[in-house]
């Protein structure tokens, strides 16, 4: 055990600093999940890509610095902690780039990686469907084989895609063998969003801001290079990578630590009484015991370990602390709360979406009784 | 020793609940936040029809002349259909403080036809000035009533669409002083306990409607071949919001009569329901959409309509806490 | 609405206050779940009879004074806040004797009652089996037909029985009907304990006392004049009155209301940081909240009305309130907390108990959500 | 950074662990607890064999010249096993106050060979003073090492039937005193933090054993005609206490490390480690009791041998609160 940093990881620190310091934009962006702000956003990944700073873990080829999962908690940690933009391609990188290292060709890695890095097709995630969401094997878009094109065609409804009506591609699962049990039967497709029969329609969050949308596919060809993995095998292709976005990749430790940095001062700001600032002391706490958890799962991975079930408990643990974070925030905030252009009251919202994305914490609980527990389904 | 209320005082509950369930809908509130006013058309007329502005009112003044107990339960059912308009402000602190100020402004607020707003004590915004005809405003300790046409208003949106916050700029003067620094304390007082228990019945109604609607929801939604809320944890979420609601209800009731009777502990039962209110309706926007899922997260779903009302009401319960803890340990209790 | 209390119920809050501070043990009473305090707790239980306060709400004719509710709530509020002895007579006065005025015949009424009352005959329930907890249909205890003597034999074993080394009768549900499904073929019984055919093994609690006890029953004989209601019907004998057990008398808001009062004591005297102090403040609201919600229901009954599910919501509260009350005062208590003859640690440990007894709160929740909010089973 | 245990750390626990699970069975615990002496006959001398009193001592005073972060998964593990012996107050505080103390007692002391009862610094009482040869007291900050013939004691019962609290009454003496007030003052710092982290890993290993035994539990017991453990209330009760567990261990763990290497931010990683296994355990506890219902209140049930040591050990959680809270906000956090 060493709980130092290598000179090597605090130079790392120290770069990522020092080109955020650089970089970063004075005043904020507007919201990533409306059409100008997206824009903006993504000339922002342009310029983190450029600077070879959008996938640090990737290998070099594709735009990254092969860097270690050490460095790459440490970078964001940065990032959250300069106030850097959101990452609209996030769920590229975090959600489908991991399944294509794993599963695709290499065609498909050259073809697909470093323009996804560079912010130049940016991906929305297809996962769910009106009727499958907690129950996703109940997916009812399919795949029919088209075999003069030389590929598929899909129909079918995707929902809750984020940013679903800026971006440039999806990735989902479609049902290609109609006849096999639920969670056969499936392929993964990555499907482009301007092309023929492809209908996006927006759809507001919380805060209005239309940060999802509806995608609906009637008939839209899908040549075979665009499958990842195997035909019929796209549940086990999705769910081998799903525990990164559960457990490591999409909230790290970075953001709770800025977020609780911000509510110390806030708490200061606000001369908070001692009963508010023993939430912010439990927040504080939840943050810091959510980085070392991390750290100790990194040490997990980089000794060859996978990432199972443990990721469930990650992410119940950090979706209930950021939803506590906020609510404190927003006490702290008192009648200034509701004031709807507020950062604090803003995040709260995003906050309180977390116990439902990514699996719902329900779930999340099932499995960690059933998988990590044992007991009986 | 009787907690029931009077038939009468349902009655009159359950004449309102019609109007409200049939011109306050959940398309009309929604249609409220997206309008300039954030008033839903006709609907402070059928409520002045019905009396309810002047609830407080004295008889002669054009009012009903009833008290905070009646009150309260029209208030809960503001909530339970999202009322835009700023009842809570106007029938329940602005017309007994312009009643107990002998306010020449009472009789044509209590009748509804003209349209006041409030400023609370303590707030730095007064919600719905931009629609008002008149205006009471606070200017160092003393109460003034003026015209909205002699103010000019700055708009804060608040993350609830109809609640319309405006900082206020005006000038004082003699002629627009209702009360004087003397006059105003205790009045003022009382309006800090009307505006607690006011916005905890409201509180008990947002929550009540958040968890029927959402009932509803779980029942009808299914996963895994089956309706949502035929799952344990979907029940207990539910369970847990409807028992925290039943038992801070009986609370703001019994402040709502101890304004009515200005009973001794009145602030103190007065924060205690708010404070009871605010995490019981906490609790159950939490527990609403995290039963709805991704669902009750869009904007195009009805249930932020309640939800975030929930939040914007409850965010003082901590400062309500305290007051109940002076109460209790400087105090000796109530 | 009337929030005052007649001068008649402030004259019976006086009349009780006045003789519990003339009667009162000075020091309190060991245990009652040790056979030692048992005893002295049986000659408190005469006492009160004697002076007609052993059951206010019961008619005069079996040592009551006809009191309503509010007025026994008085009562409640007066002998816990006197700190006066626990009930030991409780299970039979709150669990047996509402279903004796309900299903009794005047003959039982007239034999059972008035011992009852007097602590003459001190009853312990017997509803919970080994394998028939939260499922209490799954009883398996059975009740053979005995023409020949007029009766019926029982065997089985009952389990959890408060106080069931010491108690002298108890009453439970037997199956007279093996051949039908759970909840019917039951019939309801009062067994005496000190009889052929019983064996009593005293149970430790958590705090090792033995405040519980299985019950074996081999072949015992029960005369047919002690089945209460119909044969075969004792489901429904039992479930009509069991909600007054969750909702209202079994804790009713006095108790709740004296621990709170202690409790802004402690904090005074251990000078509460303000985070405790703010704890306190919330276990004062809420005992008060339960006082005003008991109130209300008890406005509703004498109104006609019947207490149905709204009793599981009572349950979970006072119980989970208990919980959060003794906690803050361990808290407060810090390194005294672990004292085992501490009140507030031996308090602890039965609060600890509220959420499992009287019908799980896992169960309740499902009533409550069920029953109340019309959710699908 | 490399946020794992050494493979050797762990073989020592192992090994430990395998005494542990033969020579300190439940039944041996309840036994122990209804002794004279709240002790398991022979297993001090076996954990002396492993070298476990005398893990922080240096080699050359017969110990194992080990740190923290050895020491803190063989204490995470006197707890999985609910050793009632008092191992952190002996090993984890007392060892390593005689060795930086110099003290003559160390070597039988960490050896084994004699038994110690060591007061921690603020604490009324002195656990398992009547089972000790020696005991390590305090009085007006100084250090004294003290004869048990030396002193009489006054027994406390705990609710832990492990843990026997003295007042221990002596009488101070030149010849007893180990370290003046000014030597002293700089130790007993350490000796807090110590305490505290030792602690934080027992509660660690406490809840740990408190959810395995309840998954046992609600997969054999069976209602309505299936396990208890497949009703979703039950699972995810028990989920909820392993986040809790899963989440609080990783900062015991730098806790250990941070006392081991001296860091700067020690006091606080210590007193925060303790704050959240603290809560962990109390909240393993509730599950497991409510998880076995009334078969888990039952003294002759095996689990309150753990509860009660989670409730005895928990209950300090808000000073640690607070003193992590100092660090916040008045020095700027670590």
């Amino acid at each position: 055990m060493d709980l130092t940093y290598t000179p090597a990881e605090d130079a790392f620190r120290r770069e990522a600093r020092a080109w955020l310091e650089a970089n970063v934009p004075r005043e904020p962006l507007p919201s990533g999940d409306t059409a100008d702000g997206f824009a903006l956003h993504r000339v922002w990944e342009r310029r983190l890509f450029d600077a070879r700073w959008a996938v640090v873990s990737w290998p070099r080829e594709y735009g990254g610095r092969e860097a270690s999962l050490v460095e790459w908690l440490l970078f964001e940690e940065e990032y959250y902690a300069a106030g850097a933009p959101q990452r609209v391609a996030q769920n590229g990188i975090f959600l489908l780039a991991p399944t294509l290292f794993h599963f695709g060709t290499k065609e498909q890695q050259d073809r697909i990686l470093p323009r996804m890095a560079a912010g130049e097709e940016l991906w929305a995630q297809g996962w769910s469907e009106p009727n499958a969401g907690s129950d996703l094997a109940g997916i009812q878009g399919r795949a029919t084989r088209d075999d003069a094109g030389g590929g598929w065609r899909l129909s079918g409804q995707k929902a809750w895609c984020t940013r679903g009506a800026f971006c440039d591609s999806l990735f989902g699962l479609f049902r290609s063998d109609p006849a096999a049990e639920r969670h056969r039967g499936l392929t993964y497709f990555l499907v482009p969003l301007r092309t023929e029969g492809v209908t996006v329609r927006p759809v507001g969050r919380l805060d209005g801001d239309a940060g999802f949308a509806d995608v609906f596919l009637d008939d839209v060809f899908v040549p075979d290079r665009d499958v990842l993995g195997a035909v019929h095998d796209g549940w086990s292709v999705a769910m081998t990578t799903a525990s990164s976005e559960r457990g490591l990749t999409l909230r790290s430790p970075g953001r709770f630590l800025a977020a609780v940095r911000r509510l110390v001062e806030l708490a200061r700001a606000r001369d908070a009484d001692p009963v508010l600032r023993d939430a912010v002391v439990r927040a504080w706490m939840d943050a810091e015991a959510h980085r070392l958890y991390t750290l100790q799962t990194v040490a997990r991975l980089e000794g060859g370990k996978a990432l199972g079930a443990e990721a469930s408990v990650n992410k119940v643990f950090w979706s209930e602390m950021d939803v506590r974070l906020h609510e404190t925030a927003m006490c702290l905030l008192g009648p200034d709360a509701e004031l709807a252009a507020g950062p604090w009251t803003k995040g709260f919202q995003f906050a309180l979406a977390g116990p439902i994305y990514a699996g719902t914490n329900e779930i999340q609980r099932n499995v960690i009784a059933e998988r990590l527990l044992g007991l009986p389904r | 020793m009787r907690f029931a209320f009077a038939p009468e005082t349902l009655q009159l509950r359950d004449a309102v609940r019609l109007v409200l369930a049939r011109e306050c809908t959940a398309a009309r509130v929604r249609a409220a936040w997206a309008s300039d006013d954030a008033r839903v058309p006709g609907l402070w007329t059928h409520l002045g029809t019905l009396g309810v502005p002047g609830m407080l009112a004295p008889v002669d003044d054009g009012g009903l002349g009833l008290t905070e107990v009646e009150l309260v339960l029209v208030l809960e059912d503001s909530g339970r259909y999202a009322v835009p308009e700023p009842v809570v402000d106007v029938v329940a602190v602005g017309v007994p403080l312009l009643r107990d100020a002998r306010s020449p402004a009472l009789r044509a607020v209590a009748s509804g036809e003209r349209i006041a707003a409030v400023q609370l004590p303590g707030a730095p915004f007064v919600v719905g000035a931009g629609a008002a005809h008149v205006l009471v405003l606070q200017h160092d300790g003393e109460v003034h009533v003026v015209d909205r046409s002699e103010v000019t208003l700055e708009a804060h949106p608040s993350v609830d669409g109809s609640r319309r916050l405006h900082r206020v700029r005006w000038s004082p003067s003699k002629a627009t002083r209702l009360l004087d620094g003397d006059e105003a304390t205790p009045l003022l007082a009382d309006a800090v306990d009307r505006a607690a228990v006011g916005f905890a019945a409201q509180l008990v109604g947002l929550a009540r409607a958040m968890i029927d609607r959402t009932v509803d929801y779980v029942k009808a939604r299914h996963q895994f071949g089956k309706p949502v809320g035929s799952f344990q944890a979907v029940k207990h979420h539910l369970a847990d919001a409807l028992v925290a609601v039943e038992m801070a209800a009986p609370s703001v009731y019994r402040a709502a009569w101890s304004l009515a009777h200005r009973a001794p502990g009145r602030a103190v039962h007065a924060s205690m329901a708010k404070a009871l209110a605010s995490d019981a309706a906490a609790l159950a926007a939490r527990k609403a959409l995290q039963c709805h899922g991704a669902i009750g997260y869009a904007y195009e779903n009805d249930l932020h309509l309640w939800m975030k009302r929930a939040w914007a009401l409850g965010a003082d319960a901590p400062w309500h806490r305290a007051r109940v803890e002076r109460a209790i340990f400087e105090d000796g209790g109530t």
